[in-house]
């Protein structure tokens, strides 16, 4: 789960990184009061979870409350990527002398977490990593014994950061490890870390992601989940313990396992591409579904204006796929749907299942053996659809 | 020789008298494995399924000489688990829970290093080796015994392939579903190299997915160290690129982990990768 | 530094571990309103930082308010080994079920936290220890990943602990060492732990000690020392940085590095024992001592009514001896002792150092230049002055 | 040969612009030991002593090919000291610190033995190879080459030992000071083993004090393994027992340590034990 800069910088406060302390406004109006209670020059900056923020134009410095007012207003509402911008953060204004990167993420690699450091921050500093990879500091954290002074000392020294300054970012990099280590971040990144014209650090802006797997021990985290990024077919999935995504493609996938559920899109993709089809979603509706849950799928599927056909492939491991075809008929019968549905059934009492699909005798209802034959029935039943 | 499991198994189950860890010992000791235990803390002394219920997997391990343990608990419990089984010194641990926060895990990781134990998962369907026995989820009866050894980060993709290899007559050495978790305890190579070890197993099917280098690391295994075929399917070839928060992963994994980079690595490799798991049979075939 | 049962009791307290929530009273009168306020059956509990309190008559239980005030001024006073029990714990009384042992301390031949449990709690528990080891179960932590509830569940099930006690002792155990890890404690000891007649686990009694190396991260805990256990020279000493310890001899030494300050110990036992001659005390001044602290160890040894000789045993390895030297010199005439000195200067500028004091030519300030001599020495000139 | 120093040693001193640091530095120097340079966060590019100053172990085992570490630095720090020696793979670690909390020599206890370095003390003072070098607080003056390893806990009782021995004529292989903390990286069996396998060392002088199973446990070490003649000192046996509060330490250490338990133990295991420091030159002459 990502965190906004606002509330990822309040957590960076809390842990001792000095951070610019604006507020947020969800109005030209609040924004414009912010700025004047701050009563100085102000960065009014879209609250996103994506990136690319600033090239889009949602990032903007306003020299007084009325200004703050009109930028706020140019800002709220504006697109960026696939989201909406539905609040802003106004910060008073920092002055930039030197942009730094510093950043903390698990390394998969050997199961740590690695502080990322660089002093040319900024927004290009992947392109730094690449570029220069040398100019990019990585320092291995143990996760057992946590983040050492010693390693602080040696990322302040392989990153030239000037020896003034040494004491500030070792009170920031300890502040940003234990920030990340108490809230199961699986990132915490500060970019960039300025020193400003008072020769201080600050970060000036801050990202968080949350390990969703710790949520359950952090409820106030959960609580900061923004539910206005999320489209509702999602909200409703999350609610019914699915995994949904949606896509661009035409042909709605309903299947159990993430790994299989990648292979049925890929599959409508391989025979489709040629005719312009594709997956309209990713949808897993996990282990052991039951009929309320295969209904709840195919309704989060056919919410989607774009879906023409629907290929549901169950392999029935533990999963009985008799179960799976009863649950299916009830949720056709309880979702009537328009588009044909291609039902592909394998595995543990596949057999049963199928006969159970084909005694149903619902003319949109096409059944197939295997994953290929399943996969180009879709395909062709979206094509005539088109 | 199997990998991993074989007939000297004695495998305990933690987790036994839950819902699931209960239903998958049932169909453990159905499909023939040497199950002797479970371990449930407050319910040693008690039965379930037919065998002993211990209070702790050392307790286990003096009474039953259990050597091999799959765990059923829940994600805020299973790193514990996982301590307790290494702390007993078990020497095959496979971790079936999915959940378990990545902090949790990258401790669990650090003290296996410091350990002899082999840990396979967590969030893994578990191993099968047909004939002999599974640990964990797969459904045995798609299985049938034979060379191919199978090694996956997916679970139902996994029962697919070893499906369609088993409808075409060929079986299986050992499968390994070795999850998708960002920390796991067996990863591709660590497979590949047991497999090109194992007399039994004459090729390899590899199943990967987006995301992560563990695809890209074993292709690298495979150019320098494999002699036996492996054919191979990656998922996600149609799923959009990842929006990232941040540039940190970006910098750690570099730009590696798409469906596309991972194909051309393994075919670089010598791999013979599917387009469709369907022809993973034909591909290993036409050896 | 050890803790008093009450302060122990209410650090237990703090980490989640039941235990009788009496009061400490300094006089008979605070007993008799703590009794009242309790208003039941209580225990009066002598509060003193040494074993054997229970056997020495400490421990009375008191039915009445005024029952109470009458056992705390028997008790309030009394000496218990070499100490005087200044103040008394009133607990509510518990009746005993069963007495549990739990305690955790260092091992220090694996480098790890022990805890040892036994179901045979109580007074005689290092006899149980002795007598049928298996009934003392020991459980080492891992220093880094801390008690795991496995560990907790094997010792329960170890110590044959009935299972509707599970939970309870699951959570006085993580309680136990949360509250020894996050104190420095180098023990932290349950005994008894009972089960009481409502059947639910309580810390009856407890005692901590803290790791004199960790009280500078813990000002709260140093600030509970106890100062009336201390005699006053020992006070001195501490203040002074010098460790002193006094014993029942007559001759006063004063030496650098506790090891050899054990060895000068011993060697005036070594010469003195068959004429009833020993050490009045131990004393290291530790490194680089300078005239200022060579004066304060002389007043410190001097104020020991029964010392009879001193002996100085310097062995100079950075120190100097000369400097040693003139600093005696200075000490002494500042101290003006009567009783005779033996000086024994070894290594680093020995000479200079002992032509120094004998050109001071002070009759009772005796040169050696061994250690057996100056043993000899010492022990000559105590028997002379008995 | 020596044990542990040699020829070979590049020195550092974590602490060197300390006061006890800078002092000792200088000793050391003067004494000929082979100081390569120091460390101090925050110096790294100064000079101190004639040698320079880096920010970070790391960094001086990079520039200045250190394989041996003397630590000076304060209490609180010490520890982490010690850990970021062992990151840097430093294979020889002398503490001299006195006063570190015992829970974080546990953790530095935990990580020393996952790694290959050899860790002396804490709080001791240090080694001395006498005509090759030392690391640590020994004067070096009362030391002179020879055959006699010498091992203590103490500090200056240690120093007349070795003043005795010198006086006598009877040189030194090397003088080591384990320290006497609870928890410490090598103990009397360590540098027993480490003297019997010394081709320079023919005889053994053993420093112990009261308290611990230290000299307990190298009694019967002495008694199984060891070939050369071994004198012993056990310093505290005028020193009243100790009143331990609780049971916890009776129950985990026993009855054991004693100055007349020990003393008992070592001469069981025919080690010559003197009732006075100053006999143990006598005590070896007359092997």
């Amino acid at each position: 789960m990502d965190l906004h800069e606002h509330q990822s910088k309040a957590l960076f406060v809390k842990h001792g990184i000095p951070a610019p302390m604006g507020e947020v406004a969800h109005t030209p109006e609040e924004a414009e009061a912010i700025a004047a209670k701050i009563n100085g020059k102000v960065v009014v900056k879209a609250q996103v979870l994506t990136g690319g923020r600033g090239k889009a134009g949602g990032v903007k410095v306003a020299s007084s409350p009325a200004e703050a007012k009109e930028k706020a207003d140019s800002i709220i509402g504006m697109p960026i990527k696939h989201l909406t911008v539905h609040k802003v953060l106004v910060d008073p204004a920092s002055t930039i002398v030197k942009e730094i990167y510093l950043g903390i993420t698990n390394d998969r690699k050997v199961g740590k977490p690695v502080m990322i450091a660089s002093s040319e921050g900024g927004m290009d500093i992947e392109q730094v990593a690449k570029e220069n990879p040398d100019a990019v500091i990585r320092e291995h954290i143990d996760p057992v014994y946590g983040l050492q002074g010693y390693q602080i000392t040696s990322v302040a020294n392989a990153m030239n950061l000037p020896k003034e300054h040494w004491k500030a970012f070792g009170q920031i990099a300890r502040g940003l490890y234990a920030c990340y280590a108490a809230n199961d971040a699986t990132l915490a990144e500060i970019n960039p870390l300025i020193i400003n014209g008072d020769n201080q650090l600050v970060a000036l802006d801050g990202k968080m992601s949350i390990d969703d797997n710790a949520l359950f021990r952090h409820p106030e985290l959960a609580a900061m989940r923004d539910l206005t990024v999320e489209a509702e077919a999602e909200a409703i999935a999350r609610e019914a313990d699915i995994s949904y995504v949606k896509l661009d493609g035409q042909i709605g996938c309903m299947v159990n396992g993430a790994g299989l559920a990648m292979t049925t899109m890929d599959m409508t993709q391989l025979y489709g591409a040629d005719k312009g089809i594709g997956p309209a979603n990713f949808l897993d509706i996990g282990g052991g579904a039951k009929a309320d849950k295969v209904a709840k799928a195919l309704n989060i599927i056919l919410s989607d204006p774009n879906v023409k056909s629907v290929l549901i492939n169950i392999f029935g491991g533990i999963t009985r796929c008799d179960e799976v075809a009863r649950g299916m008929i009830e949720a056709y019968n309880e979702v009537k749907p328009v588009v044909p549905i291609v039902i592909r059934l394998q595995g543990t009492n596949a057999k049963e299942g199928r006969e159970i699909i084909q005694s149903a005798n619902i003319p949109t209802l096409i059944a197939a053996a295997t994953l290929t034959e399943a996969a180009q029935k879709a395909v062709a039943a979206a094509e005539g659809a088109l | 020789m199997s990998i991993l499991l074989n007939k000297d198994s004695r495998i305990i189950v933690q987790g036994i008298t839950g819902r699931e860890g209960g239903f998958h010992t049932q169909q453990m000791i159905a499909y023939g494995s040497n199950v002797v235990g479970g371990v449930t803390p407050g319910k040693g002394g008690e039965w379930a399924h037919g065998v002993p219920v211990y209070d702790t997997v050392r307790e286990a391990v003096k009474q039953a000489e259990a050597n091999a343990t799959v765990i059923f608990v829940p994600p805020a419990l299973a790193a514990e688990a996982i301590l307790e089984a290494l702390d007993a010194k078990i020497g095959l641990i496979v971790c079936i829970t999915e959940g378990i926060p990545v902090r949790d895990m990258m401790r669990v990781y650090a003290k296996l290093q410091q350990s002899s134990s082999r840990l396979v998962g967590p969030n893994c369907p578990g191993l099968l080796t047909p004939g002999i026995g599974k640990m964990g989820i797969m459904p045995g009866y798609i299985a049938t015994p034979g060379r191919v050894g199978v090694v996956s980060k997916s679970g139902t993709l996994t029962y697919e392939v070893v499906n369609a290899l088993t409808e075409a007559g060929m079986g299986q050495s050992t499968c390994v579903g070795i999850g998708g978790d960002p920390v796991i305890g067996t990863t591709f190579v660590d497979v590949l190299e047991m497999f090109e070890n194992d007399p039994e197993t004459e090729m390899i099917a590899m199943l990967g997915e987006i995301g992560g280098r563990a695809e890209i690391d074993a292709a690298e295994y495979i150019a320098k160290h494999m002699t036996k075929p492996v054919a191979a399917f990656i998922a996600g070839r149609s799923a959009p690129p990842n929006t990232r928060m941040g540039h940190a992963g970006a910098i750690v994994d570099g730009n590696e982990g798409s469906a596309e980079q991972k194909i051309e690595a393994l075919r670089a490799a010598g791999v013979r990768v599917a387009d469709n798991p369907e022809q993973i049979p034909a591909l290993l075939a036409n050896k």
